[in-house]
């Protein structure tokens, strides 16, 4: 009884506000999902279409700079997947909403995906173009920490079993993480041009052919949409889990043996 | 004093309890019992805020504990399963320490007389590392004697490991809390000889 | 069309181990995301209902336990 | 209202002392990292002196790191720390109190220390002040920023390295500050700007870590 | 007779696997130690090439050091310990089942890692094998004689500390041989016998360790 | 079967007791009493093996235990304070792998049945870090079910924490590995509902 009441009050609810309830998200999550997965293959086509036989071979670095349509793209992504996750750990902790911490859960592992793709593609282009595959440089570098602060989450909130305190926990160290990254951009940036000079650096071409950056902002959309994608399932298990408890659970899952 | 409404208790995919009630006044002996893993310690858990409900809130005078934890535990001693005992300090040590970090702090004098009364007078110097069990679980009892100033007392199996005549001691030292106007909830699943047969909640009556 | 050839494609003007190195890792970790993702969907809808199987005498009293959380 | 304060710090230096034999281990930990070096790498005097500062940096912060695990780690197992939050006074404030007590245990003779090791490297005596003025800001920031890793990790399985985890990209500015404070020294640039910052970075750990802290052990003891 | 050796193999090894992020993080802190030395030292490509044998080797020694106290201490404090002593078979048989899955966890992914990491400092492709083999041959040596200073502060006040402070000095020859062959193959000589010495020497410890580690625990359960 | 003789027992600078002898045939069960700190935990660990006696020796079948250990250890089974249980193993795993380490090895089967025996049948796969202490004490007393064919039990308080119906079904345990020919030496403060009285030894009465 009580619970149809709270199903139809949400359901009545013209406030956008009434998505953060777990079972109003999961239904809109399911629906977007493969939308989404849609919309990034088209865009990753096209993108690669763009990338491969439109962008022209580049003058001084030959055809390897092709790396740069994911390189950049998953660079993007990695730094700015960490700042919504700190983001919905704020709103979690402040507001004390349950799907505030889903998300950020479920953003760090496509975040941290992206931040190794970022490195692993930097690698293999640095190797022709610098001769290594790696150096020392700030930029570099504070990719690889910010992994670090990915991996770190992902290891405590996986470690810790009791669901509350696994959230609670992960936004503890996300914000701190968060408050962290400009202070290790910013050091980092300086020990790198105190210690060495610029002897090597992402200088970029001066004038990037339009084609070259149309490619690039394709693929960052189709990183965009894929995110979207993989962050919509992901929390979808997670709510599932999570209120297991709950009635509507209840139905959903004897929907599926419906269908199964 | 004390009142819990409509508490309820979910361990991992278990719920334990659900609905539970209590209210205690003062001069109350309360005896929660229930068979092994029905929820005992958990429910003294979230009576003293440690844990945090699933559902419903606790009382103390009337406010709730969680918007004024300081007050609340300022009247509340607990005891748990474990002793909290630093194994490389002694007995006396250990015990100023236990009072200090909880506000009070008795002379060094009251703690040594507390530690005599319980029975540890020839251990008062030992690094507690060499204990017995049972003189372990002393030390943490002997704060009951520095702690008549705080109503609430809330022990989870304080019998544990005691002999026949510290059982004895316990009981009566317990009554006599009561008789003051003080709290006590307990857990145990000894027979305890209190004059009174206390109050018993059985929680093997709200399990789901 | 820039390539003359299929062939001159695939070479990537000599930069073919870097510039596939780092398509086919990127295709490789976003492939096996979407199937760990899509995986764990499976596994928790097949785990919790495994679970309500388990539970089902209590079904009555997870419902009311639900109403009293609201 | 300090009782607590007072108390935890009292007992904390006791059992140091008790157990004194973990204040020297602690340091002899540090010492043996930096002497392992020049096995490791070899003994060519000139490229020693250039690595000097920062593997004493390095050293100091494995060593801390080392011992972080035991800010928490016993009080949590005998029950000591149930007690402590059950304490009506604030939490951040015996929280403080421990990772003081910690750090005069731990950190402080790191530092003591260090200048003598630096010349085992050969370092120039002129720069062995801001080695250790260095040390002296950094190494209580180490502190403050690892308890908070220590009481998130608490009670966890594989806690020790999870908190390496956590706490080391953390720990990356202070490094990058503290050697970098020596080595501008020696560049002529003069250490100043790092020094600054470092005192900056440790009253700002100061104000926030304790509060993060208290919320973390909160958090860990439901 | 091998009833004990087989259990506690499988016990042990999948105890690692429920508690996955432990293994991952020994290799974490294996990875985040390398990486810290170039924000101590100075992002120098020559000079970073020049210490990166050592730097590995050292790091992988600290992590082997860190994740060693583990190896007895949780089967101690809840009692699994005094049941195995308890055991009709020979001791120093499931002690040996234990160092060998600890090293599986623990030691086996960091000579896996290696290779890539030495890729950080640039270190040539060439050296890359004798690398990874000195750490293969030379990482089950420090599991074997941490495994019996392990035993020996088994319970005592500051063991991980002390532990460290036991078992570096019987630590610093492997080092030099591991770091040693490294070197001796950049330099042209060949590291042959460095690698011959490191295999004669994981003999040895395979032979005598176990023994010696059994008897320590009897003393330490006394 | 067991003899212990002249055991002397010192711990620090205090001598818990000396010239204990005692002697066990099959079929008895001895039951240790004494205030807490009068070393019962150290006479047990001394029967066992796990400590050494000041002064003294202890017989199985006639033979010393120091020279003989291993077929001494294949008769015994001992439970000691500690419930030697690993927090992330399940009960079944953490019971199979005991077994196992003892030199036996039962199958999953019979583990899984000795679990339900003791109560456990719904916490077969829970790891062990979230049971209740109770429940932690009946995994390590679920061996009893397994170790039938060792004669020697030795128990250190193994009805702490257990509640009423537990203790009556281990004290028939007990009985029952008696009567088929077993020994059983045992301590406790609880009393428990034997059917016929155990024999006692009082360390109050050996006590220096
Ligand atoms: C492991 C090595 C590398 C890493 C971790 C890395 C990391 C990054 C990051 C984090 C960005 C985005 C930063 C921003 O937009 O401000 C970026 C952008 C970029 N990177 Fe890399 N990079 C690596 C190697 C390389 C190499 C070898 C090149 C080419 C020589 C390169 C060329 C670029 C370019 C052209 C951009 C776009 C810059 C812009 O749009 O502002 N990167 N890289
Ligand atoms: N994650 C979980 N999943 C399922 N059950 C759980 C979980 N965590 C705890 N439990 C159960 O919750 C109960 C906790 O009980 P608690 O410790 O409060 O019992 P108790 O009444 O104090 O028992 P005892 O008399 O043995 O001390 C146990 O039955 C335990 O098995
Ligand atoms: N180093 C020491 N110096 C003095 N006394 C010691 C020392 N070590 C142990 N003791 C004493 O030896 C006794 C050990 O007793 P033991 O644990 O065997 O007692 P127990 O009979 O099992 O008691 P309980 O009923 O409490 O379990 C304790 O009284 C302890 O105080
Ligand atoms: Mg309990
Ligand atoms: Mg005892």
């Amino acid at each position: 009884m009580k619970t149809a009441n709270f199903d139809d009050r949400i359901k009545r609810s013209k406030s956008l506000l009434r998505f953060a309830a777990p079972q109003m998200f999961y239904p809109l999550a399911g629906t977007f999902a493969p939308w989404c997965l849609a919309v990034a293959a088209v865009l990753t086509v096209l993108g690669l279409w763009i990338g491969f036989f439109v962008a022209p071979t580049d003058a001084q670095q030959g055809d390897v700079y092709r790396v740069i349509f994911i390189h950049v793209p998953a660079a993007w992504m990695s730094m700015f997947i960490y700042l919504v996750m700190a983001f919905w750990a704020a709103v979690g902790l402040v507001l004390n909403t349950r799907l505030s911490f889903m998300m950020a859960q479920a953003l760090a592992p496509t975040g941290a995906m992206f931040c190794f793709v970022a490195l692993w593609t930097g690698a293999l282009w640095g190797r022709p173009t610098w001769g290594t595959y790696w150096v020392w440089d700030a930029r570099l570098t504070s990719q690889l920490l910010l992994l670090f602060l990915y991996l770190g989450y992902i290891a405590l909130t996986q470690a810790i079993d009791d669901a509350r305190r696994a959230d609670r926990a992960g936004a503890i160290i996300a914000l701190v993480g968060a408050v962290n990254v400009p202070i290790i951009y910013f050091s980092v940036q300086w020990w790198n041009t105190l210690h060495q000079g610029a002897s090597v650096s992402l200088t970029r071409a001066p004038s990037m052919a339009s084609a070259m950056l149309w490619g690039m902002l394709v693929m960052a959309l189709a990183a965009w949409a894929y995110t979207f994608a993989v962050v919509f399932w992901r929390v979808r298990s997670l709510i599932l889990e999570r209120e297991r408890h709950t009635e509507w659970v209840g139905a959903e899952l004897a929907a599926h043996e419906g269908r199964a | 004093m004390l009142e819990a409404e409509e508490l309820a208790c979910l361990k991992g995919d278990r719920l334990l309890f659900r609905g539970l009630a209590v209210r205690l006044e003062a001069g109350e002996l309360l005896r929660v019992t229930g068979p092994n893993g029905y929820g005992k310690t958990s429910l003294l858990r979230i009576l003293c805020g440690l844990a945090v409900p699933e559902h419903g809130a606790v009382r103390w005078r009337g406010v709730e504990v969680r918007r004024d934890r300081e007050s609340f535990h300022r009247a509340l001693m607990y005891s748990g399963h474990a002793a909290a005992l630093n194994d490389l300090l002694t007995p006396l040590e250990n015990l100023r320490f236990a009072c200090a970090a909880a506000g009070d702090d008795p002379d060094e004098a009251a703690c040594a007389e507390a530690l005599g009364r319980i029975g540890l007078g020839g251990q008062i110097d030992l690094p507690a590392r060499v204990l017995s069990q049972g003189q372990r679980r002393r030390v943490g009892l002997a704060r009951l004697f520095l702690a008549a100033r705080r109503p609430l007392w809330v022990l989870d199996e304080p019998f544990t490991a005691l002999d026949v005549k510290a059982v004895a001691d316990l009981t009566a030292t317990l009554s006599a809390h009561c008789r003051a106007g003080g709290i006590v909830v307990l857990t145990t699943h000894q027979d305890a000889p209190f004059e009174t047969p206390p109050r018993v909640l059985d929680l093997a009556g709200v399990a789901c | 069309m820039q390539w003359e050839s299929w062939s001159a494609f695939w070479s990537m003007g000599g930069a073919a181990p870097f510039v596939w190195g780092s398509y086919a890792v990127t295709l490789l970790l976003v492939a096996l995301e979407l199937v760990l993702v899509l995986r764990r969907r499976r596994d928790t809808v097949r785990r919790l209902i495994r679970l309500r199987r388990v539970t089902a005498p209590d079904r009555d009293e997870r419902r009311a336990s639900k109403e009293m959380f609201e | 209202m300090l009782g607590p304060f007072f108390a935890v710090m009292r007992r904390d230096l006791l059992l140091a002392w008790r157990g004194r034999a973990d204040v020297l281990v602690t340091l002899a930990f540090f010492v043996i990292v930096v002497c392992l070096f020049p096995f490791g790498v070899g003994a060519e005097t000139n490229q020693l002196r250039a690595i000097a500062p920062g593997v004493l940096w390095v050293a100091a912060l494995l060593s801390t790191l080392l011992s972080l695990h035991r800010l928490f780690a016993q009080d949590h197992a005998d029950g000591t720390l149930e007690q402590l939050l059950l304490s009506p006074e604030p939490t951040a404030l015996w929280v403080l109190a421990k990772i003081a007590a910690h750090w005069i245990v731990t950190g402080l003779p790191l530092v003591l220390v260090a200048p003598g090791l630096a010349l085992l490297f050969d370092v120039g005596q002129g720069v062995l002040g801001v080695l250790t003025l260095s040390l002296a800001l950094g190494s209580p920031i180490l502190a403050l920023l690892g308890a908070v890793g220590a009481a998130l990790t608490l009670g966890l399985r594989g806690g020790g390295v999870l908190l390496a985890l956590l706490v080391l990209p953390l720990f990356v500015p202070v490094l990058i500050f503290g050697a970098g404070a020596v080595d501008s020294e020696l560049g002529g640039t003069g250490a100043a700007a790092h020094l600054l910052l470092l005192g900056g970075g440790l009253l700002g750990a100061i104000a926030l870590a304790p509060f993060a802290c208290a919320a973390a052990l909160r958090i860990a003891m439901e």
